[in-house]
């Protein structure tokens, strides 16, 4: 047993000193405001943003959700009031609290992500970049950047290139080898892997007979995929054991947190959890100090990536 | 507005009312400041459900003194099957009370309240409050059944005057709860209207406002992930203040809007001149 | 509604007519037999055999499973007899009971395959083969069949070559792009698809520290990739729709099945639902066929793709 | 054998004993013609839950008459929490009689009985059998913690005799329950062992059996996806009548095995001798 006081929650993500490893996950908790009721946004790792664009963009039709076993799917085709307005009201807030952001971003050309980070140089209180490449390529017919290696590899090359601050690049788990497609981003510069993002599912309604999502297909989030988020970051954390992850997928509950861990990744995001239970990011956090306290482990640096070596300490 | 409080709640009572089920629940956070319109959103399963979104249900009552409030719950499928025949004493994990309240008109007046099925929950408390204020409340109660109805013996005690319609017959006159709703506010010379029920009613009270010119308030049911404002999957489209049309999520800025706001015939589409519609391609 | 007597169940995969639309999965009820106090392996549209390969294996250490939410994993390593064993004492329990068998084959190269493939002709009560390339090539440093479409290819024109009914290809979802896969099978000469096979996920033991599995990694099945299955029968249904589909992954009732048949199946298997209830197949049947007459439809061909349609009919 | 059945059971009873709970079953199927060691599978979370897989539990008592059949559940993690929970009514969905009883020796004798905690359940009905035979009962009993003991009280009532041992002291001799085992084996002249109970603990009592040349039957607990044989994840190395080892289901062919076959110290690995370990590849 270490006493709780003396577990060090402290943890570094691509040379990023955080406070805590649980962050939120992006699009599941906007930009940490509606969260104030329920946790201090400021004790968290850091806020995850929701995935900004250069415009402000309405998203799909509704429906955009259907539940489904342990998990859900969303189309919601990142709706946001695009980048001037964020930088003007969702940055400002965070930062007034202390509160750390990462901040996620999409665009559908990689002339598009370089705005994105240029627009973020100096701006306050951004201590990463995510960018997420699990959006259609506009000029390869809309083919996923994140599922093929160059595409993804160019996007990262060139945030790199624009940004002030370190660049995780966010990957799809919808790919033969994500193996290749982390190594082509670290290549490429990344200091460190955001895994996973959702997986493509759909789910037709038996009374309409027709797809619930006006979008037809979607993600999949939730616990139903903490299997598959999972065995990502420990395949790619055993291939790449120096690149810094930050893990999720299903997490729920510290016990959860801890597995992503013990795989390899150095911090994690709570996404969907958040919807089941708003406070759920902090009570991760609690949950994890409390099974390292349990476990007599003085920290979290202690449990990255121990899986793949003895075992038991 | 109140702040919403994540609380566990006991569930001190249990009770069928026709065709639903009436929840009373120990949640003095929630109680406290509460105002008709708003909403609890309620996990469902228990531990180790496969069920992980919250079940939102309007606020029948709430009372700060005792800090009890009150759902109406129509059995649908497992998330409210579950709700329905848990236990009195079952802890549940409440969040609340979300969204925005019906707005009381700043001046005693004519109001006149329309509900469809379960819809009639948060019209009770409306009811008490705008006649505090001195209001005089003309209510219509409709459901399919007179079984699907809701608080018609309750609805004398808080209204001037009650209309109870089912499609039907089985209580009261047979039809639409609209149907004779166009004669009552010329009547009644209602100076504004509030609705809850299904979209298509809450369309057809908004049509007759806008024709009479009354202010209009009606809360929506839209599939709600998250109940907080932070997922985005509650929207539709409703016209702002500057004239454009934006997605709007219905669990913060709503779930009551101005009817003559909401892009009804839109719902379930993407309007081209929706801010942002431009920007759409094929992300998900 | 349509009255229950009326509803027509049969169906035709592949070119073989079958009375239900609603069958075993392969490695979820062995060859049948261990069914029998729970339903009538006749009744089925047909028992999917374990995946027999052609010599006895031990399969993996244990432990071979773990629970995840909604779902399990599962480590086996395709334990079995081997063919002579299965030609021996399978096949003829099943022909004896006038079941049909639609006998899953895998093999470790293109020539195992075949010989599979050549011992099965002739054997009695053989409906169909459904060819497992969810398995490693030997040939290429274990490379799993059905993630390259030319290995998928190869051995699917092998199989064809060798066998005297018709040949399913049984994908997985693990790949970025199952559409070329599909192609690459159908243009080899498969008389159809079967889909979904695991996903690959793994778990780990927070008190140990180390992977559950023996194996590390295993596969994913159960309600909780349902979204992915039906993703994925939708997504080669749109594309190929003169193409048959076996579909599959977490089916647990009739209304689930029925997801399957309007995303473009012709016929479903019930997997890891029997180790939660081992009447299942013949459940989910009935709850179907209640299901269509519920929504006044004359038979499981009515709806085959309809959701790709205008919906109700 | 007894063909298992898949019935729905009404939970009469469900009682706290020591540290575990003792569950009593409406499930005439199931009692009749259960031998002892067989076990049931358990569907739990209820509708709606996440959890797949049936639990497995030993049949403590199984009577025809009643149509009652009793199981001892240690409350461990999800599954069984929400099985000792369930209150009282409650319909479970249960299969069974499920896997091979003890064999029960031809002429009547000696017996020895070794239990470790809840392993303790199935040698009652065990102890009865072989007394209505004429042999001859010797009962160990052992546990962690007297908490943990199961039925030392009722052990008197099948038993010559009562030997309990815990490994704090707290109840009985301090001790494993092994450590008196040779010596109980040599005065009584036992002429077979019966055990159920942690592995290390079958693996002593084999041992012991062995040097004595005495049968020895245990009843093996690996984890069961299925219980009914079609998923091959339960299996152990056996070594069967033809000298060779299997991975061998302990679900259909078990959990009963002869000690002797059972190759204990490679459970959870692949000896390279058992049959068909040469043909693994890196399938999964
Ligand atoms: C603001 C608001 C107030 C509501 N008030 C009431 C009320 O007072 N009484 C009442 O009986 N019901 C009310 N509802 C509807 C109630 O939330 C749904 O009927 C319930 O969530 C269905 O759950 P289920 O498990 O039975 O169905 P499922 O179909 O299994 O639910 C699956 C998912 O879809 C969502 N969902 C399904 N139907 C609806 C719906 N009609 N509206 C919103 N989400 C839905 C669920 O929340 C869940 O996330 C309200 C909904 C909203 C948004
Ligand atoms: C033949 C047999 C007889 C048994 N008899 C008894 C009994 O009489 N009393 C009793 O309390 N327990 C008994 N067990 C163990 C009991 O099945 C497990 O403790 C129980 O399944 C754990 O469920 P859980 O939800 O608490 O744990 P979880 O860890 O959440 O279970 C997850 C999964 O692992 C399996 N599992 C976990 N632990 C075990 C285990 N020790 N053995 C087998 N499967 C496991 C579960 O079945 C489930 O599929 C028996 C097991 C077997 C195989
Ligand atoms: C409603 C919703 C919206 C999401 N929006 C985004 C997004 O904008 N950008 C992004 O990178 N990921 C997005 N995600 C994916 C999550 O960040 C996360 O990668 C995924 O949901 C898996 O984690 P979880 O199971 O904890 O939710 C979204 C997920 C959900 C459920
Ligand atoms: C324990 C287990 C063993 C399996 N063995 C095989 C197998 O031998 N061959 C095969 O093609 N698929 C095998 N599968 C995959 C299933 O046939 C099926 O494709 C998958 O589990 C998805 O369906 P489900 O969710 O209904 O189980 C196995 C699945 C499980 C759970
Ligand atoms: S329900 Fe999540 S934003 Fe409204
Ligand atoms: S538990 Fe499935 S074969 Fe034994």
């Amino acid at each position: 047993m270490t006493s709780l006081a003396q577990v060090g929650m402290g943890t570094t993500l691509a040379g990023v000193a955080l406070p805590s490893p649980v962050l939120t996950a992006s699009g599941c908790s906007a930009a940490g405001r509606e969260l104030a009721p329920y946790l201090d946004v400021a004790e968290l790792g850091a806020v995850v943003t929701k995935s900004v664009m250069l415009r402000p963009r309405s998203g799909r039709a509704t429906p955009r959700m259907a539940e489904t076993p342990s998990g859900m799917l969303n189309s919601i085709g990142l709706q946001g009031p695009g980048i001037e307005a964020f930088l003007e009201h969702d940055l400002p807030w965070l930062a007034a609290r202390a509160a750390r952001a990462v901040v996620s971003i999409a665009g559908g050309s990689v002339e598009e992500f370089v705005q994105l980070a240029g627009r973020l140089v100096g701006a306050p209180g951004v201590a990463l970049l995510e960018v997420n490449i699990s959006c259609p390529n506009v000029a390869s017919r809309g083919q996923v950047f994140a599922c093929d290696p160059r595409a993804a590899a160019d996007v990262i090359a060139a945030v790199k290139d624009a940004a002030d601050v370190p660049v995780l690049a966010k990957l799809s788990p919808d790919v033969t080898d994500i193996v290749t497609i982390a190594a082509a981003c670290v290549q490429a510069g990344a200091d460190g892997l955001s895994m996973i993002n959702t997986l493509l599912g759909m789910a037709i309604d038996t009374d309409t007979l027709r797809p619930i999502l006006a979008g037809i297909t979607g993600g999949l989030s939730g616990p139903a995929i903490r299997p598959v988020a999972v065995r990502c970051v420990w395949q790619v954390h055993a291939a790449l054991p120096e690149v810094p992850i930050l893990g999720m997928g299903g997490i729920m509950t510290g016990l959860d947190a801890l597995q992503f861990l013990l795989a390899g990744a150095s911090a994690v995001s709570v996404g969907t959890a958040v919807f089941h239970d708003p406070s759920a990011p902090a009570r991760v956090a609690r949950e994890l100090r409390d099974a390292l306290a349990d476990r007599g482990i003085p920290g979290v640096a202690d449990v990255v990536g121990l899986a793949h070596r003895d075992g038991r300490r | 507005m109140t702040v919403p409080s994540q609380v566990r709640a006991r569930l001190v009572g249990s009770e069928p009312v026709g065709a639903y089920h009436l929840l009373t629940l120990d949640a003095p956070a929630v109680a406290a400041g509460a105002g008709p319109g708003q909403f609890v959103a309620v996990a469902v399963g228990g531990p180790g459900s496969a069920m992980l979104l919250r079940r939102a249900f309007a606020l029948y009552t709430a009372d700060p003194a005792t800090g009890l409030v009150q759902v109406v719950v129509a059995e649908h499928r497992p998330g409210t099957a579950w709700l329905v025949h848990s236990p009195v004493g079952t802890e549940l994990d409440l969040v609340g009370p979300l969204g925005r309240p019906f707005p009381l008109p700043a001046a005693a007046g004519t109001a006149v309240l329309v509900a469809g099925g379960y819809g009639s929950a948060p019209m009770f408390d409306l009811a008490r409050r705008l006649r505090e204020r001195g209001s005089a409340v003309h209510l219509v109660l409709g459901a399919a059944t007179g079984e699907r109805l809701f608080g018609a013996d309750e609805a004398p005690h808080v209204a001037d005057t009650v209309t109870v319609t089912t499609d039907d017959g089985s209580t009261g006159r047979r039809g639409l709860v609209t149907d004779g709703l166009t004669a009552l506010v010329e009547d009644t010379a209602a100076d504004v209207l509030y609705a809850c029920g299904p979209m298509a009613m809450l369309r057809a009270v908004g049509e007759i406002a806008a024709a009479y010119a009354v202010p209009c308030h009606v809360a929506v049911e839209e599939a709600m992930a998250c109940g907080i404002g932070v997922c985005m999957t509650c929207v539709l489209p409703v016209i702002g203040a500057d004239g454009r049309s934006r997605m709007v999520r219905s669990c913060t800025e709503g779930p009551v809007f101005e009817a003559s706001r909401v892009r009804w015939k839109d719902v379930g589409t993407l309007p081209a001149d929706v801010v942002g519609a431009d920007a759409m391609g094929g992300h998900r």
